[in-house]
């Protein structure tokens, strides 16, 4: 399937609950409601067509109005490959885990926990592991965060 | 049976191949009274440059090198005179933040600042480290170099140039057209620190 | 040593790491332990981790590249050439076809010297020290000519957005080839010392098996993934830049054992020497680098772009907000990151040399998890 | 030149001088303990240079250059700097037993030259039962390393003592029963006499078809187990235990650890000298030159592997002792039996 | 070695003395100097430069510099690579197990004073000088395994300065 005849096919198959953005470059980038996601991955992972059976990555991006959770995802067995996102208000900012469906996702999500601050909803193993155990000082990866031994590089 | 033959062989096949390498001779250089040829492109010490005739710094205080730098390790001290040209205070290069990636050396278009091919520069105390003028063009007294003086960039977008023609598909063509519009903004565009660095084409 | 059950034994802690000589850097694996087998592994990491998406953040475009230099060193070249690549779909800018065979050439060789570092480790891992001198011997070679080319011989900034830094100089081509000639023969040698050796075979064999269902469901790649039997490598099936004009093979395991991962690297070296070799034959003359201003500004828009790396795949997530030189987020993902997750299940009742024996093989580096 | 006659002298004027005779005994007892415990504190030293020096060699390097000549020095500038490091008793260390332990493995390193010919009458003292107390005494060495793995109370070192007491109890086996055939041949259990039944080339034991060859590897392969160096240096792996039994160990005691493990290799390898390679019997030269050449051959040897073999696991090399080798060492010594008391094979 | 901080105070006492102490200084920091164990303890890119240093071409045992896996055993600690935050008391253990006399070899930007990551990181310590003492440090991102070699130069010559009086 080539990128167009991909993007028909998703956008076919889940009509209105899904958007195609135009931010994305070179794959096609969708946009779900949080709500939508665990449904979603359920019917790419199991769909014959699509078989993603490869979580790639998923990354958080504060955007410095909301946040964004960004999954990329890819099908070893059919070689297509796209990318997915939902956005989330700052206060209370919380995503399903889809560790149900590619176990790999664990880590990412804890990650993004840590990080970000974005709550995960049956997770089962929220630690802390990048961060040192006693870190208290909120989550370093947004925008607005600051902390006394943090230097900005000088603007020039 | 034959597994355990098989297997006594291949132990003596390595033993052989080590013995085989005893033989040889060893490719160590030893270091302090043998030195390894370093290739002129060698990213050593940061050392500014100064011109062979006069011994001035070729540097104009043009701050790009400041600029560039990924980890801030280039801090510059200049003062301005009455007719805003800059005139170089001191010079200061941290080589404990340096990451010597020669993005200075590229940025400076008088070849004021280079990546010597020295790299014996350890020291007892960090502050020794911090490199001010007189220690950096000391060192960079006897580095040989070419003295390019690189045109200003001209004030042109950077636009994509599909240069050669690609046999297979090339990269770009997977990206709609209207992408390609939107990168011609790209900027050099003004730049007032690259135009007031550039004008003054020193004295010298 | 298995306890009967008449015998009462008890579990024991061992904490191995975040200093320990075989976890390659600083992981930390928590392992309950009966004896030497191992009942349990828990790693935990962030020893290492650097902020290095923070920083990047806070960069311009090409000031990045130093910084993805350091996010993988074994393979720098491949950090910069991922993030090029990203940065390049985002803008649409295109290299020109020297330096696209220049990429090539240097992340081929990059990626011999980085499995020649596994090689090394590996070996010194399951106690024979002498590979890993040899591994790192020929390594040299390949350092002195990126030393030439670009100057440094472990952290590049070669590899630009829109190009490459400098045309390879004159010896280069020569040496080079030399080189690939020559380098066979050496993995001869590592074979006659390894391959057959009935220690190193009863060491690997049947060691960390680690099925294909469970690979793909942890996102594990790379030569771990074709070790697994899963014959997938992004330079053939979603192939990037030029890798459709050469002509190479991809090895693949039978069993997904430790064994089988390290045919399966000692192959890949010599695939990349081919690769090499026919890009060396092929190089065009030509411009190295489109014209890409420090200060420049992609358009707004993101872009997930992926290479296959000495150790997996490795992506790269841009988000350009298209007003500014920085980019809004560069999120990097390492093969390691997965493989590492994978771990704790496959190493359940090995001993403690199997751990160490699949952390090998498994190629993990720390600052690629924890970034 | 002849060592022996040298000291025969010494010890006669010694006797002639008109000490008492007890006298004379305890002094040459004393002075014959320190020749041997100085001779191989020297050898110690030596071969941890030469081990330097040959895995530089098989590995292209160089190996220990700007100390002395070569580096000639090194291990004494190692010696001498192991002494003056901070002598570390951790704080939750079985203090006795961590006292002990390296003291243990030294002495017990020594006590096996009591019975080791050095050359044509160069012994401290020809014991009847020579090989069978060499074989108790050198699995001394093992208590050693369980109490420094006991009493560092450091988990590392604990599965390093482990490994090294479940390994070197597996391999005794086989080693002593290797031997077996030997003393079956010599007749004797002194060491001096099984040295003097190897009179001809054709007699050594280890020329001796079929069982002689097998035996002789079944003892390098047990021996270098014994002594715990690559490819069964389990107790110490450094990828797996960190440095093994010897973890918490630093300065002094640390340094006995690392001579006694070096002594180990020089006995396993003096010993197969005197069973299997005619000890010092030899054409032209002194006897005590063909002892030492020989055994610093088979010292190589065990080098070689060092530097050329990964490592076995736990439990395969369990196996390899018990399934393989405890085995073929018994069908081996029922060969000799059999050779021994058929009349067509009579040596 | 409380013992042999007493003894030149003793040995100064007999006539000629002096020289005996000068000499025995010399020998024992010549033996300390020309045999520097390192802790093998490598965390980032350093640790490769420190890997190749020790291989064939550079050759770290010429200078009769070897590995230990233990603390215990080693006299110099070479700091190859970033320290983080987390990474830090743990490095501060390291050093804490080593036994006197001990050393410090801050090797490469990170360890002299953060490197490249001396901005914008939130979990990068900023020059290991705060964690434990340092007696050299090598600029270089990584340095070259000569420099890193040149470093072990430099420190061997501080040692052989160092008398027996010195110490703490």
């Amino acid at each position: 399937m080539d990128h167009t005849e991909l993007t028909k096919y998703i956008l076919e198959k889940f009509p209105g609950k899904i958007e195609l953005l135009d931010t994305g470059k070179a794959e096609p980038f969708f946009k779900i409601s949080a709500d939508f996601l665990l449904d979603f991955c359920r019917s790419i992972h199991s769909d014959e067509k699509l078989f993603i059976d490869f979580l790639c990555n998923i990354g958080a991006v504060d955007t410095g109005k909301k946040f964004e959770v960004v999954y990329s995802v890819a099908s070893v067995k059919n070689h297509i490959r796209f990318d997915f996102k939902l956005e989330q208000e700052y206060e209370g900012a919380e995503i399903d885990s889809i560790q149900e469906i590619w176990a790999g996702a664990n880590w990412h999500e804890r990650e993004v926990w840590e990080l970000y601050g974005i709550n995960i909803r049956n997770h089962g193993n929220l630690t802390r592991f990048l961060l040192p155990d006693d870190w208290n000082q909120g989550f370093p990866m947004r925008k607005n965060w600051d902390a006394p031994d943090f230097v900005r590089m000088p603007e020039q | 049976m034959k597994k355990l033959i098989n297997g006594i062989k291949n132990l003596v096949i390595g033993l052989l191949t080590t013995g085989k390498h005893l033989g040889r001779h060893a490719i160590t250089i030893q270091y302090p009274t043998q030195k390894w040829e370093m290739p002129e492109r060698s990213r050593g010490i940061v050392v500014l440059l100064s011109d062979k005739e006069t011994g001035e710094l070729n540097c104009t205080t043009c701050l790009l090198c400041e600029k560039a730098c990924p980890s801030s390790a280039i801090k510059i001290v200049y003062e301005k005179d009455e007719k805003g040209k800059r005139h170089l205070k001191d010079f200061i290069v941290d080589h404990g933040l340096c990451c010597f990636c020669g993005l200075c050396e590229e940025a400076c278009n008088f070849s004021a600042i280079k990546l010597a091919t020295k790299y014996e520069f350890s020291t007892y105390t960090k502050d020794d480290l911090l490199w001010h003028t007189n220690k950096l063009q000391e060192v960079g007294r006897d580095v040989p170099y070419e003295k390019v003086e690189r045109k200003k960039p001209e004030a042109k977008p950077a636009a994509p140039q599909p240069t050669t023609a690609t046999p297979s598909k090339p990269i770009a063509e997977k990206q709609s057209a209207k992408t390609g519009e939107a990168i011609s903004p790209a900027e050099p565009e003004k730049n007032p620190e690259l135009g007031e660095g550039a004008k003054p084409q020193e004295d010298k | 040593m298995t306890a009967s059950k008449a015998l009462r034994t008890e579990e024991f802690l061992v904490n191995m790491g975040p200093h320990h000589p075989s976890t390659h850097g600083v992981c930390r694996f928590l392992l309950t332990m009966d004896g030497e087998v191992v009942i349990k592994a828990v790693p935990y990491i962030g020893y290492l981790h650097r902020a290095l998406e923070k920083i990047c953040e806070n960069r311009t475009y090409p000031q990045c590249l130093p910084v993805l230099d350091r996010f993988e060193y074994c393979t720098s070249m491949s950090c910069e050439y991922a993030f090029c690549l990203a940065v390049e779909k985002l803008a649409g800018i295109q290299a020109p076809e020297r330096a696209e065979y220049l990429r090539i050439i240097m992340v081929e060789l990059n990626r011999i010297a980085s499995h020649l570092i596994w090689f090394g480790t590996t070996a010194l891992d399951l106690g024979a020290i002498t590979p890993f001198l040899y591994g790192f011997r020929e390594r040299e070679d390949i350092l002195d000519l990126f030393e030439m080319t670009c100057g440094q011989r472990l952290t590049y900034n070669y590899i630009r957005i829109g190009g490459v830094s400098r045309d390879i100089p004159s010896q280069f081509i020569p040496k080079a080839k030399e080189f690939i000639d020559k380098f066979p023969s050496k993995i001869d040698d590592y074979v006659k010392l390894l391959n057959e050796n009935p220690i190193w075979v009863v060491r690997n064999r049947n060691v960390g098996i680690l099925p294909p269902e469970l690979a793909l469901s942890y996102g594990v790649s790379g030569p771990v993934l074709r070790g697994s039997g899963v014959k997938f490598d992004l330079r053939k099936d979603d192939p990037y830049s030029i890798y459709d004009r050469f002509e190479f093979d991809i090895p693949t395991g039978k069993y997904g054992d430790c064994y089988d991962r390290y045919l399966v690297r000692m192959a890949e070296m010599l695939q990349s020497t081919r690769i090499v070799k026919q890009a060396l034959e092929q190089l065009p003359e030509g411009d190295i680098k489109a014209k890409v201003s420090p200060q420049f500004k992609p358009p707004k828009g993101e872009v997930y772009s992926r290479i296959e790396n000495s150790r997996g795949e490795m992506g790269i997530y841009i988000q350009s907000p298209g007003d500014s030189k920085k980019p809004l987020r560069v999120k990097m993902r390492g093969g390691s990151y997965n493989h590492l997750q994978v771990m704790p299940e496959i190493v359940k009742g090995g001993k403690i040399a199997d751990l160490v024996a699949v952390m090998a093989s498994m190629d993990i580096i720390m600052p690629e998890v924890d970034r | 030149m002849e060592l022996a006659n040298i000291f025969k002298y010494l010890y006669q004027s010694l006797a002639n001088s008109g000490l008492p005779q007890v006298w004379v005994d305890i002094i040459a007892l004393v002075a014959a303990g320190l020749i041997v415990f100085g001779v191989l504190a020297v050898i110690a030293l030596f071969l941890v240079w030469w081990e330097r020096k040959v895995s530089a060699h098989i590995q292209q390097r160089f190996g220990p250059m700007r100390t002395g000549w070569h580096g000639v020095l090194q291990t004494i500038a190692d010696a001498i700097k192991l002494i003056q490091k901070e002598d570390i008793t951790p704080t939750n260390v079985d203090r006795p037993v961590f006292y002990w332990a390296p003291i243990i493995a030294f002495v017990a390193a020594f006590l096996a030259y009591i019975a080791i010919p050095f050359g044509k009458g160069l012994i401290v003292s020809d014991l009847n039962i020579g090989i069978l107390f060499i074989i108790a005494i050198t699995t001394f060495t093992i208590i050693s390393l369980l109490m420094a793995g006991w009493g560092s109370n450091n988990k590392y070192a604990l599965l390093g003592g482990m490994r090294s007491a479940a390994q070197v109890v597996s391999y005794e086996v086989p080693m002593v029963v290797s031997i077996l055939p030997i003393i079956l041949f010599a007749g004797t259990l002194s060491m001096v006499e099984i040295v003097e039944a190897q009179a001809k080339i054709y007699q050594w034991f280890i020329f001796r078809v079929p069982f002689g060859p097998i035996a002789f590897i079944i003892y390098i392969i047990a021996g270098t187990a014994e002594t715990n160096r690559t490819p069964f240096d389990l107790p110490e792996a450094e990828q797996e235990l960190v440095a093994g039994f010897n973890v918490e160990y630093s300065g002094m005691k640390f340094a006995m650890f690392f001579l006694a493990e070096f002594v180990n290799m020089f006995t396993v390898c003096a010993i197969a000298t005197t069973l299997f390679l005619g000890g010092w019997q030899g054409p032209f030269l002194p006897s005590w030159v063909w002892f030492l050449g020989k055994t610093l051959v088979l010292v190589f040897l065990l080098m070689w592997f060092r530097w050329t073999y990964p490592r076995l696991r736990v439990d395969q090399l369990m196996e390899f002792s018990w399934k393989f080798l405890v085995p073929l060492s018994f069908a081996n010594l029922i060969i000799a039996g059999f050779m021994k008391h058929s009349k067509w094979f009579n040596w | 070695m409380g013992l042999i901080k007493k003894v030149p105070v003793y040995i100064e006492k007999f006539p000629g003395g002096g020289i005996l102490t000068t000499s025995l200084d010399y020998v024992l920091s010549q033996s300390r100097a020309s045999s520097l164990w390192y802790l093998l303890f490598g965390t980032a890119c350093c640790a490769i430069e420190l890997m190749a240093t020790g291989a064939s071409r550079y050759d770290f045992d010429r200078l009769g510099m070897i590995f230990r896996a233990s603390p215990r055993q080693s006299d110099l600690i070479i700091a190859a690579g970033t320290i983080t935050k987390k990474m830090s008391p743990r490095l501060r253990l390291l050093y804490d197990q080593m036994s006197q006399p001990r050393y410090v070899i801050a090797m490469g930007g990170c360890t002299v004073k953060g490197g490249p990551f001396y901005y914008d990181s939130y979990s990068v310590e900023k020059g290991i000088d705060h964690i434990v003492p340092v007696d050299v440090y090598i600029p270089g991102c990584p340095p070259r395994p000569e420099s890193l070699l040149e470093g072990c130069l430099t420190l061997q010559k501080k040692i052989k300065k160092e008398k027996i009086a010195d110490w703490s």
